[in-house]
């Protein structure tokens, strides 16, 4: 609970390089102990992972499951800070909705997914559909925290000097949300890449899921773990060539 | 009303879970282009009537004119945190962009050109107040709500920031509201002062001040001495009163 | 004495076709009459029977043949005995005008189980080699879950399906034409008849320690078997479970599996699979076979016949 | 985003009692319209619901279910939040688990439970660490930019006055994560109620998830909405007798 | 150093991203029980100081001992919103409950008893300060930093807390470090005032000051025109200088 010396750009790498050595170092162990299919080595779920990538047969799922995460993502935090907006600045509001969002948010996967097949068919809008909507939920519960801590004081200020209402949300209250925007960002990527697997898994002819179900059929577990590190790699370097140097641009006051 | 005057009328302003109104019956017209100063006790209602005049708060009885065109400095200087001195004045300027007015305004309140690009967890109190009072100034407007300017501030400075303050109101005519502690501040600067207190708080005492502004240290001082003569309550306590009138 | 008796766990899926027999099995003490204990483990999906079996919860569970070959070459000595014949069809809407293999020409086709599916890579042989056209290229196929489509079906978004059998008994009562079954597809492409569909799988060495334990519970498997083939009575038990939405419904279930119900189980279910595993392997490659390129030897069990 | 006079109890209560009036009505006019089982009427989820609370099998279900929810809810939110105070806290570690905690949060829940299951066997315990190991991420995530955000000027009050640890983390650093706690438990339990689901999926004998399936083969959509529902009506009550109380405690200095 | 005072030896503190230090060459000793005036101009490095000799920021070359057990009032009021006026106050106490003694604290604050169940949300900007205050005091420190205690409060209020603090002072001998802008106030209160100055800043002037306390404003008075006449430039812009020396 200190503040520490800040880091140097220099040592972060080092020390970001050395926990994935470490690592994969675990790994690699824990794999030569157990000696069971149940957990390969690195080096052969890296053997499965070059293999699908030279075969093109790992772009052509993980492009089509990047794609639906993608638009599920956009669809889900737009919609979601919107209307956590909208639920944590107005009390009644939040009231009345408050069993919606409750129920919205434990409906299982399992019956959005089925009831978007079923009513839009077997195709990718369902899908994105069907997870956007399992997602939503979640990013207004969260972004509704935010709202509601939302600093009355500086609010005041932009009321008083008559801030025009864009301004105000984008320069007064949005920098207000942001830690819980990236919280949500954060777990809402991984979330929806959860329910993308599920939702291919039931009715898409393509993707992680539905090749990590024909892998998990076999028991095969070092493919299941070669397609899971690559999305996780795509993920790795959203973090680092978006989320990241995000943060540091507008988070950067705190420091 | 109209044409940048204010006018007051509060029955009564209470807080939630309380049965006594922490203002009540308080009647005050200023008019367009008037400095009034507001002087009494901590914790009478000072800030409370000036969030009312600004339209902060609306849950109160009665009825309040005064125009849409409102700087305020607040007791506290409630910068944004994660915009830069300059973008804090950006921030409340019709354009969304810091004018070069507005960055002279930040020269002329001692705020040195490299600190426009801080932020204000990186200024020392002083700035951060002189920020918020050039953020009140920049948008010129026709109603200035200022709850106490000058404190944390070296008495040089406080002392130039007054006059520049003079010098703005001479210049572009807003109606003032001055909240201060320093009656020897309020002497200095008001066409009049309105001092609040009692419980419910109103006003218990005003007074028209006609002396031209600048006003010598001379003239405050005779003020002062004419004012606690009249009314001796007002002055009690303070550390340096002037050296003929002890403290009783 | 009751102490005497072994046990055998079996990890089943909750709502499949499986339970029916072992159901019988336990009403019927087939097994304790085989000195057996059987103690049966429901769970949820295909998915959990393997995940039971891999992590020692289970000692047999019912999956393909196919599935067992390909865990022998990656090293998981895995071996089986078949259960059943009973294979899918494809089905089509009454009012779909699909009557031939032919018609599905530039139409949707719901397919279960996905691109590597074996029903469908041997539809697609089939039509190569009786139309010369490959299906994927003619229809347009929709993978998914198999009540999903089913779904879809009934609801006329989908005017055929290839689905499983217990499903297909679902569309024949509500009106669906059978256009080929799986049967005829095998044949067409040269298979020898009575080729195993799923087996009772267990580990190598469960078999080689527990021998004449497993063999009292295929021969339980066998006397419930017989039951279900002759004796109408016993479905009547088996109702509840089955969850027919109606008498046509009940009875188009029963009489498929009735016909998927093995002669003999026997050294020849391994030469009939390994005849068939060439052309799979061709058909599906690695992503359906694995690495071997014919039946792992082993595969089917050489301890039971009956 | 404007602060609206105070809502009587009553008040609220009514809103709420009229928002569920609503959601019925809603969807019983919608399932009256589609007229199809893929959206069955309240009537018939409420006759199915009734049944199966009769024969008793609702509440072995449930009852099995909510054990599971209850244990990893409880695991998940502890470790998360105290990873997540340490993470948010020192920039040093956060740097080096940061790649870490990228890939936990990415990993399926299937990888996850099928490694729990095979290690530790086909019981509770390994489902309960499943669910756990796979919601604590998302829980640091969020408790991560609590952390980060922590007025540092409230905490030199407390280091000025060398307030005891302890009272330091209760009464100056956690109120300050409360509403980050608060997110991430209202998402959190709705998430590990889904892994539960899948959990109960993959090989547990009894459980909502358990049954879901059975249903789910037989398009059963309501025996699902049944068992959902009664979950969720589990869920609401735990806002309205614990959640929304705890919150007007703890929070209640903002209003 | 042993015993409550304090030695500051502080080469140079830098801000990160800066060349010049705000702080350099700068050495303090207090005596235990010293009362310690320190002023100097907005943005001079007063905060920092203490901020420093408080344990808040190690990140200067030098070295500060100083006693551990302090009580610190910062420039802003800086209490726990969440926490009640009370367990603001309980917080900082050794068994975590607010003694009587505290609550005496509070009354003698003029904070009355209703309010000590209130959030500091609920409180008037002099109430947080008051409140603020008396936590410092109610510590019982050795060593009490105090960062321009009296502003934001009303003449007489500001100057019974004077009084309560040098009477807090004369019974409990803390070692007191007291920042103010308020000339009139250091030369009332006391031992000693250092000036700080300059960039980077250092102490300019320091003056001593032997007469007893509580001084008469006269006495004040006195100090001050003799320290104007050798240091004309410290007093330049105050408003009201006395009568007899106008400003320049
Ligand atoms: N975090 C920071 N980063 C960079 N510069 C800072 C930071 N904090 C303060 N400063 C600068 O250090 C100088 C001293 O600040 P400090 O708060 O100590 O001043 P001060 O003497 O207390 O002033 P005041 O009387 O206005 O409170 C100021 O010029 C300020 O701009
Ligand atoms: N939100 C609130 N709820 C209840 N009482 C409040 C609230 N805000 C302020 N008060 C009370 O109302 C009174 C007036 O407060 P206000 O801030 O207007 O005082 P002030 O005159 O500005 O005092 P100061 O000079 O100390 O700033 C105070 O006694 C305060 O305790
Ligand atoms: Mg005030
Ligand atoms: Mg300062």
């Amino acid at each position: 609970m200190r503040t520490e010396p800040g880091l140097s750009r220099a040592a972060e790498r080092r020390l970001r390089f050395a926990a994935f050595a470490l690592l994969l170092l675990l790994w690699w162990g824990l794999a030569l102990v157990l000696h069971s299919d149940v957990l390969p080595t690195p080096a052969a779920v890296w053997e499965r992972l070059w293999a699908h990538a030279v075969s093109g047969e790992l772009w052509r799922h993980l492009g089509a499951t990047l794609a639906r995460v993608a638009a599920s993502f956009l669809i889900a935090m737009l919609v979601g800070t919107a209307i956590g907006i909208l639920l944590g600045g107005s009390r009644r509001l939040d009231v009345f909705f408050d069993g919606w969002l409750v129920l919205g948010l434990n409906i299982p996967a399992l019956v959005t997914i089925i009831l978007c097949y079923v009513w839009f068919g077997l195709n990718d809008a369902a899908a994105v559909l069907a997870v956007a909507a399992n997602k939503i939920p979640t990013v207004v519960v969260t972004v509704r925290e935010g709202a509601r801590a939302v600093d009355r004081e500086l609010l005041a200020v932009a009321t008083a000097f008559r801030v025009p209402p864009l301004r105000r949300l984008t320069r007064v209250y949005l920098p207000q949300l942001l830690p819980y925007l990236f919280a949500s960002a954060r777990s809402g990527l991984s979330l929806i890449w959860k329910i993308v697997l599920v939702v291919e898994l039931l009715g898409r002819p393509n993707g992680i899921g539905f090749r990590l179900n024909a892998f998990f059929q076999f028991f095969d577990i070092a493919g299941i773990l070669a397609y899971t590190l690559a999305f996780a790699a795509v993920v790795l370097a959203v973090e680092a060539w978006l989320l990241r140097p995000l943060e540091r641009r507008l988070l950067g006051w705190r420091a | 009303m109209s044409g940048g005057g204010l006018s007051v009328e509060l029955q009564a302003k209470y807080w939630p879970g309380s049965d006594v109104p922490v203002l009540a019956g308080l009647r005050l017209d200023v008019a367009a282009g008037e400095f009034l100063c507001l002087v009494g006790p901590s914790g009478c209602g000072k800030s409370t009537l000036l969030a009312a005049i600004a339209g902060l708060d609306a849950d109160f009885l009665g009825r309040i004119d005064a125009p849409p065109e409102r700087g305020m400095l607040f007791q506290t200087p409630r910068l944004m945190p994660w915009l830069t001195v300059r973008d804090n004045l950006a921030l409340v300027l019709a354009d969304g962009r810091c004018s070069p007015a507005a960055e002279a305004l930040l020269d002329a309140m001692e705020i040195p050109p490299a600190l426009l690009d801080r932020y204000p967890g990186q200024l020392s109190g002083g700035q951060q107040r002189r920020v918020a009072l050039a953020r009140a100034f920049a948008v010129r407007p026709r109603l200035l709500l200022l709850d106490e300017p000058f404190v944390s501030l070296d008495a040089p400075v406080a002392q130039r920031l007054r006059e520049l303050l003079l010098e703005h109101w001479m210049r572009e005519r807003p109606t003032v509201l001055f909240v201060t502690h320093d009656l020897d501040e309020a002497l200095a600067l008001g066409d009049r002062i309105v001092f609040l207190g009692g419980r419910p708080a109103g006003i218990v005492l005003e007074l028209v001040l006609s002396e031209p502004r600048p006003r010598a240290p001379e003239a405050v001082w005779r003020l002062r001495r004419q004012l606690l003569s009249t009314h001796p309550e007002l002055l009690s306590g303070r550390v340096i009163p002037d050296p003929e009138t002890p403290r009783p | 004495t009751a102490t005497a008796l072994e046990t055998v766990r079996v990890g089943f899926q909750q709502s499949g076709t499986v339970q029916w027999e072992l159901q019988l099995m336990q009403e019927l003490g087939l097994a304790e009459r085989e000195g057996v204990r059987l103690e049966l483990v429901p769970l949820a999906t295909k998915d959990a029977t393997h995940i039971a079996l891999q992590g020692g919860a289970v000692d047999v569970v019912v999956d393909d043949w196919l599935w067992v070959s390909r865990a022998r070459d990656e090293g998981r000595p895995y071996t089986c005995v078949t259960h059943s014949l009973a294979a899918g069809a494809l089905y089509a809407r009454p009012d779909s005008g699909i009557t031939r293999l032919a018609d599905l020409a530039g139409k949707k086709l719901g397919v279960a189980g996905g691109a590597v599916d074996k029903s469908w890579l041997l539809l697609r042989a089939y039509a190569q080699k009786t139309l010369g056209v490959d299906l994927a290229q003619q229809v347009e196929p929709q993978y998914g879950a198999p009540p999903l489509l089913n779904q879809l079906a009934l609801r006329g978004e989908l005017p055929a399906v290839l689905n499983y059998w217990n499903y297909g008994a679902r569309l024949s009562a509500a009106g669906f034409r059978e256009v080929i079954s799986m049967r005829t597809v095998l044949t067409g492409l040269g298979a020898p008849p009575g080729l195993p569909v799923i087996a009772w799988v267990f580990p190598d060495e469960f078999a080689a320690q527990h021998g004449e334990t497993l063999r009292g519970f295929l021969r339980a498997s066998r006397a419930a078997k017989q039951a279900l083939a002759t004796d109408d009575a016993v479905w009547e038990r088996l109702r509840p479970l089955m969850q027919a939405a109606n008498d046509t419904e009940f009875r188009s279930l029963r009489d498929t599996y009735r016909q998927g119900i093995p002669q003999h189980v026997g050294p020849q279910d391994a030469l009939t699979a390994s005849r068939i595993f060439a052309l799979l392997a061709r058909l599906g490659g690695e992503a359906l076979v694995g690495r071997g390129t014919t039946l792992a030897t082993g595969t089917f069990w050489t301890g039971y016949a009956d």
